[in-house]
This record gives C-alpha cells, structure tokens and sequence, in this order.
C-alpha cells in the first residue's frame, strides 16, 4: 500500500467514525432492539387482523401500550407447537409475568400524543407514523419511520384548513369545540 | 523587508513589521484572563446557568449589564468617527480607524454577551427560525447585526488604501493583504469611488448605531418594571454610550500612544478636543440622569421609590454613589480645565468614566429586579467567580482583539494622514469659503 | 365538584379489578432484573388510600399507572376531607420513592449501627426464636414495645400481641395527644367517647393556643370549618380569637391575636370567666339547670365547699390575671364581652403538648368557659361522637406465662403511683431501663417511633437502649433509633400497605377508612402487622391462637363486619345520595345498601371509607355523663379518684403529693390554676416556645424534600430550622436578620439562624419542631412532663440567646 | 370558547401550602436542594407570598396565593424573541420548554414574578412523576400553566367519548387541593359559573390591576363585606 493510499483510507475510517460517533450522539442512530420473542408482525396482519386488535389500548387511551400476555395466549395457548418463539411466549404465560418486551417507538418526554383520538376520531391509519408494519416478519430494531415536529403539524395544517379536512376535522370541530389545533401546547407539555 | 522610505509609513507599520517583546507579555496576560473566561463558560456550559449568582428575582445580572456596557462602548466608534468625517473636522484623522475598530470589535463581544447568558445556547437559531419580531430582543438582533454590518464595512473601506500601502510595502502576509487590497492602486477613479462609499457609509451608520442603543434600551423600558418603563431611556442610553465610547476610545489612544510611540500623530490638541467632547457629554449624561430620577422621586409611585431608595442609601448606595463620583464629579473637575496635564486629566476621566458607565449599567439592570413589586422573597445579587471569569475574559478578548489588529493593519490611517497633511491647501480654501468674502466697499 | 366526582366514578369501575391486579402480583423488585420499562400513561387506576403523615385521616385518591404511583388527590368521598388536601399529603409521593428507604431486613453487624442484609425467612426466624425463647423463660414481660403516633387496627394488634404473648409493656411515645377524652373533659362531663367541637357552625372560637389551622389533629377539616366560619352564604362572617404566644399562621389568620405568657392560658380563661360572671352576662340558664360547683355549696357532712364563682372573683381579679398573663385588661374585658355575646361561641383549648405543669387545671379553666357561656350540647358548641361499631374480636386466649408477664408492673410506671391517670410515660422510660427497676428490658421492639430523635429524653434514650441486648426496629428508614437496633424488618410505607384508620376525634361523627396497597411494594419491605402475625404464628400455642389471622387483611375484613351489621351508617357516597339517606335516617328508616359482607367491604375497598353522621353529635344528654347529670365546675369524678388515691396511699402518697398536697383542698377540684409567682431569670432571661409546622407536625419527614424546602409561609425559610426572635430582643443581643444564634439552655445548646419576627412577646424565642437535618430543639427541652397526663412540657424552659 | 380563570378568597385561604405542594406534585416541580434554596432558587410555580404592612408592625399579615396570572395582556410573552410563551386561544398562557432559549426576558418582564428558570438539571425523569408533564431541562424557563395538560385530557376524552365538553372536567391541581376551598377555578367567559360569579364579588380586584395586565386570577379581599 502506497503512503497516499494509507492517508487516504485513515481519512475515510476517521470522517466514518465522526459521522457515526455524531449519529449516535443525536439520535439520529438508535441502536437496534432485540426483543424477548421474534414477533412477526407480518403473520399476524395476513390473517387479517387489524392493528387494535391486540393494539386496543391505542382505542381507549393516550398510549397504545404493548398487548398483555394474556391476549397472546388466547389464540397461542393449546396444541402443540414446533415454534421456539411459541414455545417462550407459553413458558412466559405460566410464570404470569408480562412479556418483557422493549419499547422501540418513543416520542420525546414533552411531546403529547393521544392514540385514541388519532385512531377512533380522525382514524389515521397506523401506518401514517409507523410505517409499513405489516411487512415485518420479525420485530424492528428502530423506528420504521421518525417523526419530527414539521410532519405533525404538516397533518395538522392540511386538517385544519376548510378544504383540507374531510370527515374527521368535522367531527372534530363538532365534538371538542374546538378544530384541530395548531396551538403547541396542544402537543408540548 | 523592504525598506520603507516614507517616515510616517515607517513609523505607522513599525508595530506591524516588528514585534517587541511588551506584545507578548501582554498577549500572555491576556491570554489568561481570556482563559479564566472561556474555562468559566465551559463550566457553564455544562452545569447550567447555576454556577453564576443570579437567582429567582434577579435573574439578569453581570452579563446584562456587560452586553449593555459593551454594545454602549462600540458607539464610539464609528458615531464620533462618522461625525467627524462628515463635518469635516479635520484633527479626525488619526483618530478614527481606532475608533472604528473598537466598534466592531466591541460589537462582537457584546452581542457574545447574549450568548453567555442565554439558558440554552444550543437553540440560539430558534431566533432567527422562529423570531417574534413583538420582542425587543430581535430587534436588537437585527439592529445589532445591522450595526456590524454597517461599522465592519466602513471600517474596512477606508482601510483598503492602506492594506494596498501593506500589500506593496510590507515583506510578509502578502497573500492576505492583496485579496483585502481588492486591487487597489490609488487611480483617480478609486480614490473617487471610495470617498463616496465612506461618505455614504458615514451618513448610514450614525442612524444605525442610534437605533442600536435605543432598541438596548427599549428592552429594558419595554416592560413594566419600576425604572425601567421610562420613555426618556433610548436617548439617555445613546448619551450613555457615546459617552462611553468616548472614553473608551481616549483610553485606546493613549495605550498605543504610549506603546507605539505615535506622540507625533496623537498631539494634546487631539485629546483637548476629545476631553471637550467627554466633558459635554458628561454634562448631558447628568442632565438626562437628574431628569430621569428627579422625575421618578416627584411621581413617588410606591414600587417606583422601592428601587429609588434601594439606589440611593439601600443596598446599592455604593454602586450609585460610585457611579455618580464617576461618571460627573471626577470627568468634570479633570476637564474643566484643560491647559496643563492634559492626556493625564483626559485619561484619568476617561478610565473613571468607562469604570462609572459599566456601574450605571448595572444600576440599571440589577436594582430594579431586586425590589420585585409583590412581597416576594427578596435576594441580593452577588456575582460569581464565573461571572467574573468571563467579564475579565470578554475585556480580555476585546483588548488582545484589538492588540492583534495593530499587527495586522496600521492603527492610524497612513492615507488619511497624508491626504490631510496634501490638503492643507485645500482645507484652507474650505475654511476661506466659510467666511464671508472680502468686502469690496461701494464707491 | 363535578370533575372529580366524575373522575371517582371512573375511578370506581377501574377500581373494581384493581385488588384483583394487586394481589399475587411480584413485586418490582423481583422484576428489576428483567428491566421492565414503563410505557408512558399505561392503565390509570385510582385506588383509594389514607393518608399517613398526621393523624387527621384524610382520605386520598392514589393514581397509578401499571401499578407505580404517579400522584395522589383527595377522595371526593371521604368525610373528613371531601376531595381536599393539606400540604403534607403531596410529601407521601417523596416518602415512598425516597431513595434511602431500607430495601429489606437488616441484621445488626458486629457493632450497633453497621448492617448487613437478610432475607426474610432468617430475620422471622431470629424474631421468633428470641421472642420463644424469652418466654419459656417467663420473662416475657422483659419485652416492651415501643408504638408510636397511629391508631386503629395496628394498635389492637400490638395490643392483642402483647397480651398474649405476656408483656404489659406496650408503651406508646406519641407527639400529639390520643384522642381519647381529655381529662378535662372527662372530668367534668364524665363522658368517655371523644368530644369534638362544630367549629362549621359556630360563630365565634376562641382558641387557646389551639393551632387550628397547622397542627392541630384534622388539618383540612379544620381547614374547612375555618372556610366556613368565614365565609358561608348563609350567615355573616364568623370570628375568630386566637390567645397563643406567637403570632402564628392560625394567629394571623384570626380576627384577633392575644399574646400570651406560655403557661398562663388557664389564668387567662379564669379572668375572662371572672369578667363574664361580674358582668352577668353568663348564661344563666344553662349554668342553674345544668352545672354543679357554681355556686358555694355544701356537701352530705355538711361540709361548705368553695364554688367556681367564688373562687373565680376571689383569686382571678382581672389586675392579677392581667399581670401574670400579660394580656391587658381592657383585652379581657373585650374577650369576654364578645364571647358572652356572640351565639354560638365555641372555647377551644385542646392539643398535643401540654400547656404547662398545671395542664389539667389550665384545660379544666379553659372549658369552664363553654360551660359559662350555655355551650354544650347545642349546634356550634360541642359534639359527642359515637364509638365505632367493630365486631369485636374473639378474646385473647392467655396461657400460664402470658397472665403472669401480664401481672408485672408496668417498666414505665404508668397508672401507678403519680402517673395514676397517664396510659403511657415514656420520659420516665430510659431510666428506669437503666436502673433495670422493676425488671431488666431483654427486648425491645420499635415500631413507627424515633425516641432518639423526637424525644426530649433522646440522650437517656439512646443510652438506655445501649442496654438492651435486643432490639428491633420496623422503620422503613434508617433512622437514629433504627440505627440503634439488632434486627429490622422494615414496614411498607403508607401507599404499599393495608391499613385502616378509625377517625373518631373532632369531626362530630364516626368514620372508618380502609386502604388497599396502591402500589406494589417497591422494595422487599413488608406490612408489619403482616410480620407480627407471622410471629405470632410462629411461637404457637396460645399467641397463634389469639391472632390467627395469615393476613392482616384477614382481620381487617373480620372486624369492619361490625359495621355491616351495625345497621346505621353506611359507605360513603356522592353528596346528594348522602343527602337522602340522611333525611330517611332522621325519620327512623335506614336502607341496608349490600345484600351481603361480600358486597359491602368491596364497596369500601372502591370508595374508602364507611361513616356514620347522624350519630348523636348535638345531645346534651349524652355529653353530660356525670353522677350528677349535670357538668361539674367542681368535678366529683376527680375527687373520687383521689379520695381512691388517698385512701390507698394516704396524703404523703406520691399521686396526691403530686397534685399539690398543703393546698387548699377545693382547688383541687375545681379549675383552680395557681398564679405563679415571677421567676427568678438571671441566667436564662428567656422562655422557649416550641411548635408544630403544619408541614411536619410529626417532626420527621426529612425525606420530604417539597416540605423541607417551604417548611413554613410566615417566615422565609427553607431545608433548615430556625429561632424567632423579637426584633427589640435581638436587637438588644447585637443579632440581624439570618445570623447564626446560640441558643442556650440549662440542659444544652444549638446553633440556628435567627428570623428576626416581631410576632411574639419580647422575652420568648420560637423554635419550631423542625424534624429536618441539623440542630434538634429536643436538646433544649428538659425531660418535665405535666403531672397528670405526663405530656412532655415543650414551653416552659428557659433559654439565652448570643450570636455565633 | 372558553376563558379559564381562577378566584381566590384571601380571607379563606390559611396559607397552608396545600395548592403549592399538590402543585408541585401534578407539574413535577423539583425541589432544588438546601444550596439552591439558599441562593433563592425555589421553584414554586403556585407560591403563597406572606404581605405584611410595615405601617402596622406585622399586625396586618396577609398570605396571597400565586399562581401564574394568566394575564389576557401578558407583558411576559411579548418580549419572548421565539414564541415559547404566548397566549393561547383559551386565554392560557403557555410554555413551551422545547422552544425556550433561556434568555430570561420573560421573568424580568413579569411583573408578578411567576416565572422560574431551571438554574440546573433540577431532576430527571423517574417514578412518582405525573407522566402528564414533561421534566424540565436545565436552562429554561417554566411557570404555571394552569394544569393545562387536565385541559387536554379533558377534551380528548370527551372527543373519544363522543360528547360534548364539560368545563367542569376541568381543575387545576391547587383548586382541587385546597382544603379552605379558598380557590376556585373555572370559565370566566360563562356568567353562571361559580367563577364567575365570584369574580363579580364587591370583594374581588386584580393584583396590580394598574397596570392593565389584565389577570384572570382574581382575589377576595378579606374582612367584612359582601360577597
């Protein structure tokens, strides 16, 4: 290897090393998740099930919460299984503790998003944040998609004008007194 | 090195061609008191606004009254500078580049003051993303960065003949000074373009550095606060600052009087004129200062007597009195008469007055919010050894800024020096035509 | 308030699985390793508490969230606080995440104060071991249980273990007064339910040193009859005296403020009962038909006795009470006329330290004063509350070794001897442990109790307890007593535990609450009532049988049946129900609510609490109790117990030279407080007054960061204690504004800033029971105690000042 | 729309605190330490403030509860240089932490001192918080906010629950505390509420109503009279 090429491939490992080291320090990098159970998302979505099916916390509160173990045994209990992954889910449901699952989706701590009327009101198909989470045939290790600011309040403008909002800036307006809000401390807390 | 014929050319550029051994002491001094500020920013920066003195009621303190003080000083500059220009006064000369560089250089520190200050320094951008021009602090973003804008330029254009005088003269930095020189050769045309430019600048940058110091001001007036809300502070804050800035200025004058040894071009008669000036302003400063607190004494609104008392025999006596001993009693009694001692007399006034204008400052800034108008759980203001820090930092950059500048360009204006002295002739004919003309009598 | 009725009613439905989620859930400890995170807003249920941090009952609302406490409001339907809060409350937040809880039991290693962890199975198994052991011995009673400021269940548990385990040694060190009937109550009226006092309606108090709006048994009810009193739209506003030494916040907030000499408050009542009567404006009627002792009278031996009108106009002229109280006489002469005047006025003169040595007396004097003015048994006057009715226990079973423990006296002397008529004297505790008279202490068990802190015998304390060679302690903290024992077991704090409280004081009505764990135990911490029955269960025999419960729930649902069968009362309820029920009661109907007990406690478990209001609260019958039927100024119930004493021990006996053997002997029986001369005061010029925070009338609660940093609104202070000083005293010493102060007494000294404070008499400092870090007041307060109650006399020492 | 205001009656309150602790409890607000207490650092977004007439040696106490006043013409948000405070459309004065620079303009500006600044990293986020509110990073500014989170919790329930808004849903922390009921909150703009009708008392005025801030806290004077 020549001097020149040395130089060259220290400059390109240090300028790497810069970019990930700054990656990680903003965010913009997460590291991956594993979760306890390789849950195919994709799986379960061909048999077509809806996202609130085993999501229905994302109907009735703020946060859509992961589905508790008991759900999964609904349909996974009985029967024998070659699966591993069944296998650890069952072996989770006789010890009576929840499946540990790690958080993957995270909007910062001052940020105010309520599932519930996202989903039942203006129903926003889930994979507008989420992204295409039917695809998955195992658990993602970072956010499909992230989200900044601009694209809340890009949803938020395009409702709120008059031609903009269909049936759910109505019965918004209707039902809260109040239209879709550009005002921050809707959101911000 | 090119021997450099002309004398006054030799003795200008002498500190930029030689450096004796003063420069780095004083470099080294400075360079200490720049890091004692920049290691308490540093700790700052990560500990949080915390480390300094302010609290709950006062939470505007040292750096307020820094950012005040300094933005007040930069209108030395280029407003005594651009006055004289345009009324053609002609013992300006040697005086105006100091005057404009300490403007800019000035300008930068006190707008770094903000910076200082602020709780998160990482989103200064939301200012300009996000401005909310109702707030007085983005107009003091804007007229500032006007103001920087305005006094870089017109301190830079006049000096473009002599970077060229650099660029040909001078053995080293030769790059540097040809791109500066922007191809400057001293052609007809040239000379003629930037007499007007200057003449142009000069008539911009005074209202400018006007509005500078009244929007300072108005962030202080704007709100409700008791001595603050006053409509006399935009034009008692101007006053303030030319006449610190004046002050300022004279203490730069004869630093590098003495350290360069330019007797020749700064005479007593510069700083008789210059003292003359301080003295006016002086006079004006109490003026606006008694019309100020005698008005607030004879409304004796209660929140309003609070911080008055608290000024004059309560917590801040010391400050106030101090403040009034220097900014009046000692300038008047130095200048009154000027004959004798004069660069002694001028100079002690001016270090009195710089010492007495930053106490007015924060006269201004921290009283008011000591004396908070609901029975709040009142607290005495007491700086830290970061504030300190970086206070002795800011004037430390300001003054190793400045020290560094006279090794790169000329502190007083080699061209100016000569176009006044090809002048005289020309100044004559000016003066002559001032004066009515010989009377012819009727027969 | 409809938001937080709505609110509770959500709550309600969310509640209902909230016991089911709780119980056999882990705790988080033995979650941690899987790391759990918490995924922001999950499941929000309410679950019904009580709060613990004083002994006012209230009611809370705990939110969690996955089982965590995220926050606590009032229950809407509790009685006692209707929704509403007091300072305190907030604090518990703090105290259960406070980060130097004790994880789990500790035992002592090698010397005492360093520790190492065990499990809990070892910790029962040494508890058991040593208690058994002990016992087959026959020295059961060698074990003396230290209890602390609680009440209800915990206390018939302690009391149910001792007895049968054979100790007669159950000895309570409280900072505030049990809620039993004061003795001056007691004596007078001869009731023996609590008395309470319908500050809502009344028009005028007049409180003597009563810190009714700080520390004062319910702070929000209190708080909300001070409202009242106030503002209400349906009379004018109400007023309010408050005779106290300093001008506290109650002080300030009262129309008038009297300063006052600590200790003279009983002269004070005295003058003012020596103005009504000269001015006739008593109430005649009331004092003719329905109190004994007015007037001079003569008894069956005809023997004449002094009556309380004479010995009023003979010894309490208005120049001497004036002289010895430092009120003036134009003030007292005020006082009285407007007392006299305004209907209906209420006297308050209740609370926890004692007034001064003569506090039977000073109590006795104060009370008069209801009596004088016709102020019992009617609606803004007085109040009798009912008893509870708790389904009585089955009786203790107490074998051989348990009756003869039991047979020993008592190691702190209680009911004996001078301290006749005290439940407890701890003060007398450290020595007698010292001298080991009657009997050596072998074990000792500490429980909600920190003597070596809040006790003015703490030095005693702490040196005694270096004698006992067992010790356990079931803090949750490691506080100076805790630090001190063998073995702990730490309790859960007041969130992660069963418990109830049965509030029978003040409010004029009777009320259980009861509380579920709300969060799960955050640390491998347990219920000590749990443990005791554990114990219990472990030493067998007749101890397992008289507590034969596995779970303290278990003997909480077996005696709240009692009120499910009582047939009146019911679960407390929304307003306007409440309403109805209580006009159907009124006219004799009462409408059973619950099929069955199952409903019922469950019923109680979603809303917290059970209350009976239409009780007897306004009956004249049933708050003159007395032999005579009549409330006695000259109080026979005393007399017989003396003349008991007497009889037993004769007039050199310890009891009755207490009282005052030589003096005349009327004034022993009637509210006589002796004028005391004035002291010599050369060497400590100063009197110190001490006093209870509402943010921490307990003393402790350092691990409360939000009340340690805005402890008190009257001075500026913060995170530490302080001493107020009258500006002209302080002035005299050369002391400003934030000075360190030594502040000396004859027992010993602390350091504290001074708050200069002008609300106060020129020659008394102020000290409050801070219960932070730092100097400690119990360091100036000599170990005296009042003669009858053995309360400890927080305001009689003397002190100097001098700046540090 | 509404207008949310608040009344507090001076000769109720007992200056207990209760508002200041359940506030600090619902909005996370740090306790600061025994140093930074010192240093006069609490932060104490309701604060009971003690006014004693020097005229009357400490005769006349008063104890004034403050919250943020709300002001309909805050002096505080028109000097903020970035929008992190203004004034909603519900007449709430917000903040917005994400935003602020920490220039501490707002809190010179306020006339009632009901701004705090974060001096440092007071705390971070852990259990026993209200995950309601965000935890405040060093270096900006915070206040009252008039629980305005309860505000939106409020209204998305009702959205989610397909009725109407009740303003009833709606209370700050300290109103729900206080056991004197001395504060009462509610709609300003709706003539029946008990708000409102308060607020007409011939008790009520406004702290430093001279200069037109126009705060939607308004007091009860104490002593006799009316209302």
């Amino acid at each position: 290897m020549t001097r020149g090429a040395l130089v060259r491939l220290i400059l390109i490992l240090i300028v790497i090393g810069v970019a990930v080291t700054w990656g990680y320090w903003t965010g913009l990098v997460e590291s991956g998740t594993t979760q306890p159970i390789q849950f195919p998302h994709k799986t379960h979505l061909d048999l077509k099930l809806a996202c609130t099916t085993c999501h229905y916390r994302a109907e009735k509160e703020a946060v859509a919460g992961r589905p508790p173990t008991a759900l999964c045994l609904g349909c996974h209990m009985g029967g024998d299984t070659q699966s591993q992954e069944i296998k650890k889910l069952r072996a989770f449901g006789e010890t009576g503790r929840e499946i540990p699952w790690r958080r993957v989706w995270r909007l910062p701590s001052h940020v105010y998003f309520p599932h519930r009327v996202h989903v039942t009101i203006a129903e926003i198909k889930c994979q507008t944040c989420h992204g295409p989470m039917e695809s998955l045939t195992r658990p993602p290790e970072a956010p499909l998609k992230i989200l900044a600011m601009d694209d809340c309040i890009a949803c938020h403008e395009k409702l709120k004008s008059p031609e903009g909002g269909g049936k759910a800036a109505a019965e918004a307006t209707k039902m809260a007194a109040r239209r879709i809000s550009l005002d921050c401390i809707t959101c911000h807390r | 090195m090119v021997e450099i014929d002309d004398l006054h050319e030799r003795t200008l550029l002498a500190p930029i061609a030689h450096t004796g051994r003063g420069f780095y002491w004083a470099v080294a001094g400075l360079s200490l008191l720049i890091l004692w500020g920049v290691l308490a920013y540093l700790v700052q920066f990560s500990e949080g606004l915390g480390v300094t003195g302010l609290h709950q009621p006062v939470s505007w303190g040292f750096y307020v009254t820094n950012f005040v003080f300094f933005i007040g000083i930069s209108h030395a500059g280029t407003l005594i500078s651009a006055i004289l220009r345009l009324s053609k006064a002609e013992w300006r000369r040697p005086i105006t580049r100091m005057a404009e560089v300490i403007t800019v250089m000035v300008l930068f520190i006190g707008a770094g003051q903000i910076l200082i200050d602020l709780g998160r320094p990482d989103r200064l951008m939301n200012v300009i993303r996000y401005g909310r021009y109702q707030s007085p602090l983005l107009w003091d973003a804007t007229s500032i960065s006007a103001y920087m804008t305005a006094s870089l330029t017109y301190l830079y254009l006049p000096m473009i003949p002599d970077i060229a005088i650099l660029r040909d003269r001078l053995g080293k930095r030769k790059l540097l000074y040809s791109v500066l020189a922007l191809g400057w050769t001293g052609t007809e045309h040239q000379q003629r373009v930037l007499n007007r430019a200057i003449a142009i600048m000069a008539v911009l940058v005074i209202p400018i550095a006007i509005s500078v110091h009244s929007v300072v001001s108005f962030v202080f007036s704007m709100t409700l606060q008791p001595m603050w809300h006053s409509t006399i502070f935009g034009p008692y804050f101007v006053v303030g600052a030319i006449f610190s800035g004046i002050a300022a200025l004279i203490v730069a004058m004869i630093l590098f009087r003495k350290a360069y040894g330019l007797q020749d071009y700064l005479k007593p008669i510069h700083f008789r004129y210059l003292g003359q000036l301080l003295l006016i302003m002086a006079l004006l400063w109490f003026y606006f200062t008694f019309a100020e607190y005698l008005t607030g004494y004879y409304g004796a609104e209660p929140e309003e007597m609070k911080v008055f008392w608290a000024k004059f025999t309560g917590p801040f006596w010391p400050f106030f009195w101090g403040m009034v001993l220097c900014n009046f009693i000692i300038p008047i009694s130095c200048l009154v008469s000027l004959s004798r001692h004069t660069i002694g007399k001028v100079l002690a006034a001016s270090l009195s007055v710089v010492v007495g204008m930053w106490l007015e400052r924060f006269i201004i800034v921290v009283p008011t919010l000591s004396f908070p108008r609901l029975p709040f759980p009142q607290g005495i203001y007491s700086p830290t050894w970061v504030e300190w820090g970086e206070t002795a930092g800011s004037f430390g950059i300001f003054a190793l800024f400045y020290l560094l500048f006279t090794k790169f360009f000329p502190i007083i204006s080699i061209w100016e020096i000569r176009e006044g002295r090809e002048g005289v002739k020309e100044v004559e004919e000016r003066l002559i035509s001032y004066l009515p003309g010989e009377i012819e009598e009727k027969t | 308030m409809q938001f937080t009725r709505r609110g509770f009613l959500q709550a309600l439905t969310a509640t209902a699985g909230a016991a089911v989620l709780l119980k056999g859930r882990p705790s988080k400890v033995g979650q941690a390793a899987e790391d759990v995170e918490r995924w922001a807003t999950p499941e929000e249920i309410f679950v019904p508490s009580i709060c613990q941090q004083c002994p006012g009952g209230c009611g809370l609302l705990v939110r969690t969230l996955d089982g965590e406490v995220a926050g606590i409001s009032g229950n809407p339907l509790h009685p006692i606080n209707r929704g509403t809060l007091c300072p305190k409350a907030f604090g518990g937040l703090q105290l259960l995440n406070d980060p130097d809880r004790l994880k789990g039991p500790m035992a002592r290693a090698g010397e005492r104060g360093s520790f190492r962890p065990i499990g809990w199975d070892e910790a029962l198994k040494i508890v058991t071991a040593r208690l058994s052991d002990l016992r087959t011995k026959e020295l059961s009673h060698t074990v003396a249980v230290l209890g602390g400021q609680y009440r209800g269940y915990r206390d018939t548990l302690w009391t149910r273990f001792s007895e049968a385990y054979g100790t007669p040694n159950y000895i309570r060190v409280r900072c505030l007064a049990p809620e039993k009937p004061a003795l001056a109550h007691h004596f007078m009226q001869g009731v023996t339910a609590p008395v309470g006092y319908d500050l809502a309606k009344a028009q005028l108090i007049l409180s003597f040193g009563v810190s009714l709006l700080e520390a004062w048994l319910g702070p929000v009810h209190n708080a909300q009859a001070f409202a009242r009193l106030r503002r209400s739209s349906e009379r004018p506003r109400g007023w309010f005296i408050q005779v106290d030494p300093r001008r506290s916040p109650t002080a300030i907030k009262a129309d008038r403020w009297i300063p006052i000499v600590p200790g003279t408050d009983g002269i004070l009542a005295l003058g003012i009962a020596n103005a009504i009567i000269r001015e006739g404006l008593y109430d005649r009627e009331f004092v003719e038909e329905h109190t004994f002792g007015f007037e001079d009278w003569v008894d069956g031996s005809g023997k004449r006795h002094l009556g309380f009108k004479e010995l009023v106009l003979r010894d309490y002229g208005l120049l001497a009470v004036s002289a010895a109280t430092g009120v003036a006489v134009r003030s007292i002469l005020e006082i009285a006329r407007s007392l006299a005047s305004i209907k209906p006025a209420v006297v308050i003169g209740e609370r926890g330290p004692a007034y001064g040595a003569d506090d039977l007396h000073t109590r006795m004097a104060i009370h008069s004063l209801n009596a004088l003015v016709g102020n019992i048994g009617v609606p803004g006057g007085l109040l009798i509350q009912g008893e509870l009715p708790l389904a009585p226990l089955p009786v203790a079973k107490k074998d051989e070794i348990a009756k003869r423990g039991l047979a020993q006296p008592r190691i702190d002397g209680a009911g004996e001897e001078q301290y006749l008529l005290t439940a407890d004297t701890p003060q007398l505790l450290p020595e007698r442990i010292l001298k080991k008279n009657p009997y050596p202490v072998n074990a000792l068990f500490l429980f909600a109790t920190n003597p070596l802190a809040n006790h003015p015998a703490k030095e005693a304390f702490a040196e005694a307890m270096k004698q006992i060679p067992f010790i356990v302690s079931f803090s949750p903290f490691l506080d100076e007593s805790t630090a001190m024992a063998d073995l702990i077991l730490p309790d859960h704090t007041y969130l992660e535990r069963w418990q109830d409280d049965q509030v029978t004081h003040l409010a004029g009505f009777t009320c259980f609450s009861l509380a579920q764990p709300a969060a799960s135990p955050l640390h491998q911490t347990r219920n000590t009532a749990d443990t005791m029955l554990g114990v219990a269960k472990a030493l067998g025999g007749s101890v397992a049988e008289s507590l034969p419960w596995e779970k303290y729930e278990e003997l909480l649902r077996e005696g709240v049946k009692g009120l499910f069968q009582a047939g009146r009362g019911y679960v407390t309820t929304l307003h306007a129900e409440e309403s109805l029920r209580k006009v159907l009661e009124r006219q004799g109907y009462w409408v059973p609510e619950f099929k069955d007990y199952d409903g019922f406690w469950k019923a109680l478990l979603q809303r917290g609490a059970w209350w009976d209001p239409t009780g007897i609260p306004v009956s004249r019958k049933a708050l003159l109790k007395t032999a005579s039927g009549k409330f006695e100024f000259y109080s026979t119930a005393l007399k017989e117990v003396v003349d008991k004493a007497v009889k037993r021990e004769g007039k050199t006996g310890p009891f009755f030279s207490a009282l005052g053997a030589g003096k005349e002997e009327d004034l022993l029986f009637l509210p006589a407080v002796p004028i005391a001369p004035a002291e010599e005061t050369k060497s400590f010029p100063l009197r110190l007054n001490t006093y209870r925070l509402l943010s921490r009338p307990t003393g402790g609660g350092r691990n409360q960061p939000w009340l340690l940093e805005q402890p008190a609104v009257h001075v500026e202070a913060s995170w530490e204690g302080w001493v107020e000083i009258h500006p002209a005293t302080a002035a005299a010493a050369g002391i400003k504004e934030h000075d360190s102060v030594w502040v000396e007494s004859a027992k010993g000294k602390i350091k504290l800033p001074a708050k200069l404070y002008s609300g106060t008499l020129p020659d008394i400092v102020h000290i409050p029971l801070f219960g932070g870090e730092g100097p400690n007041p119990n360091d100036l307060i000599g170990n005296e105690t009042d003669i009858f109650r053995g309360f400890g006399l927080l305001n009689t020492t003397r002190v100097r000042i001098r700046r540090a | 729309m509404a207008l949310w205001g608040m009344v507090i009656d001076l000769d109720r309150c007992t200056g207990c605190q209760a508002c200041v602790m359940a506030c600090k409890a619902e909005n996370n607000v740090p306790a600061v330490g025994a140093k930074e207490a010192k240093r006069g650092r609490i932060i104490s977004w309701m604060q009971v403030l003690t006014e004693t007439d020097e005229e009357h040696h400490g005769e006349k106490t008063r104890f004034i509860p403050r919250p943020c006043l709300q002001c309909d013409d805050p002096p505080c948000t028109k000097v903020c240089p970035v929008y992190a405070t203004y004034r909603n459309p519900d007449g709430i004065v917000a903040q917005i932490y994400a935003r602020c620079i920490g220039c501490r303009f707002c809190m010179a500006a306020c006339p009632y001192n009901a701004k705090y600044f974060n001096w440092h990293t007071y705390q971070t986020e852990k259990p026993g918080q209200n995950p309601d509110v965000s935890v405040r990073p060093k270096g900006v500014v915070e206040k009252c906010t008039f629980c305005h989170h309860r505000l939106q919790k409020a209204r998305e329930r009702a959205l989610a629950e397909k009725r109407d808004f009740d303003p009833n849903d709606y209370v700050t922390a300290c109103a729900q505390a206080c056991p004197a009921q001395a504060i009462v909150f509610g709609d300003l703009s709706d003539p029946t509420s008990a708000v409102s009708k308060l607020a007409a008392s011939p008790r009520a005025f406004k702290l430093l109503e001279e200069l037109g801030t126009k705060p939607k806290v308004i007091y009860l004077s104490e002593g006799e009279g009316r209302g």
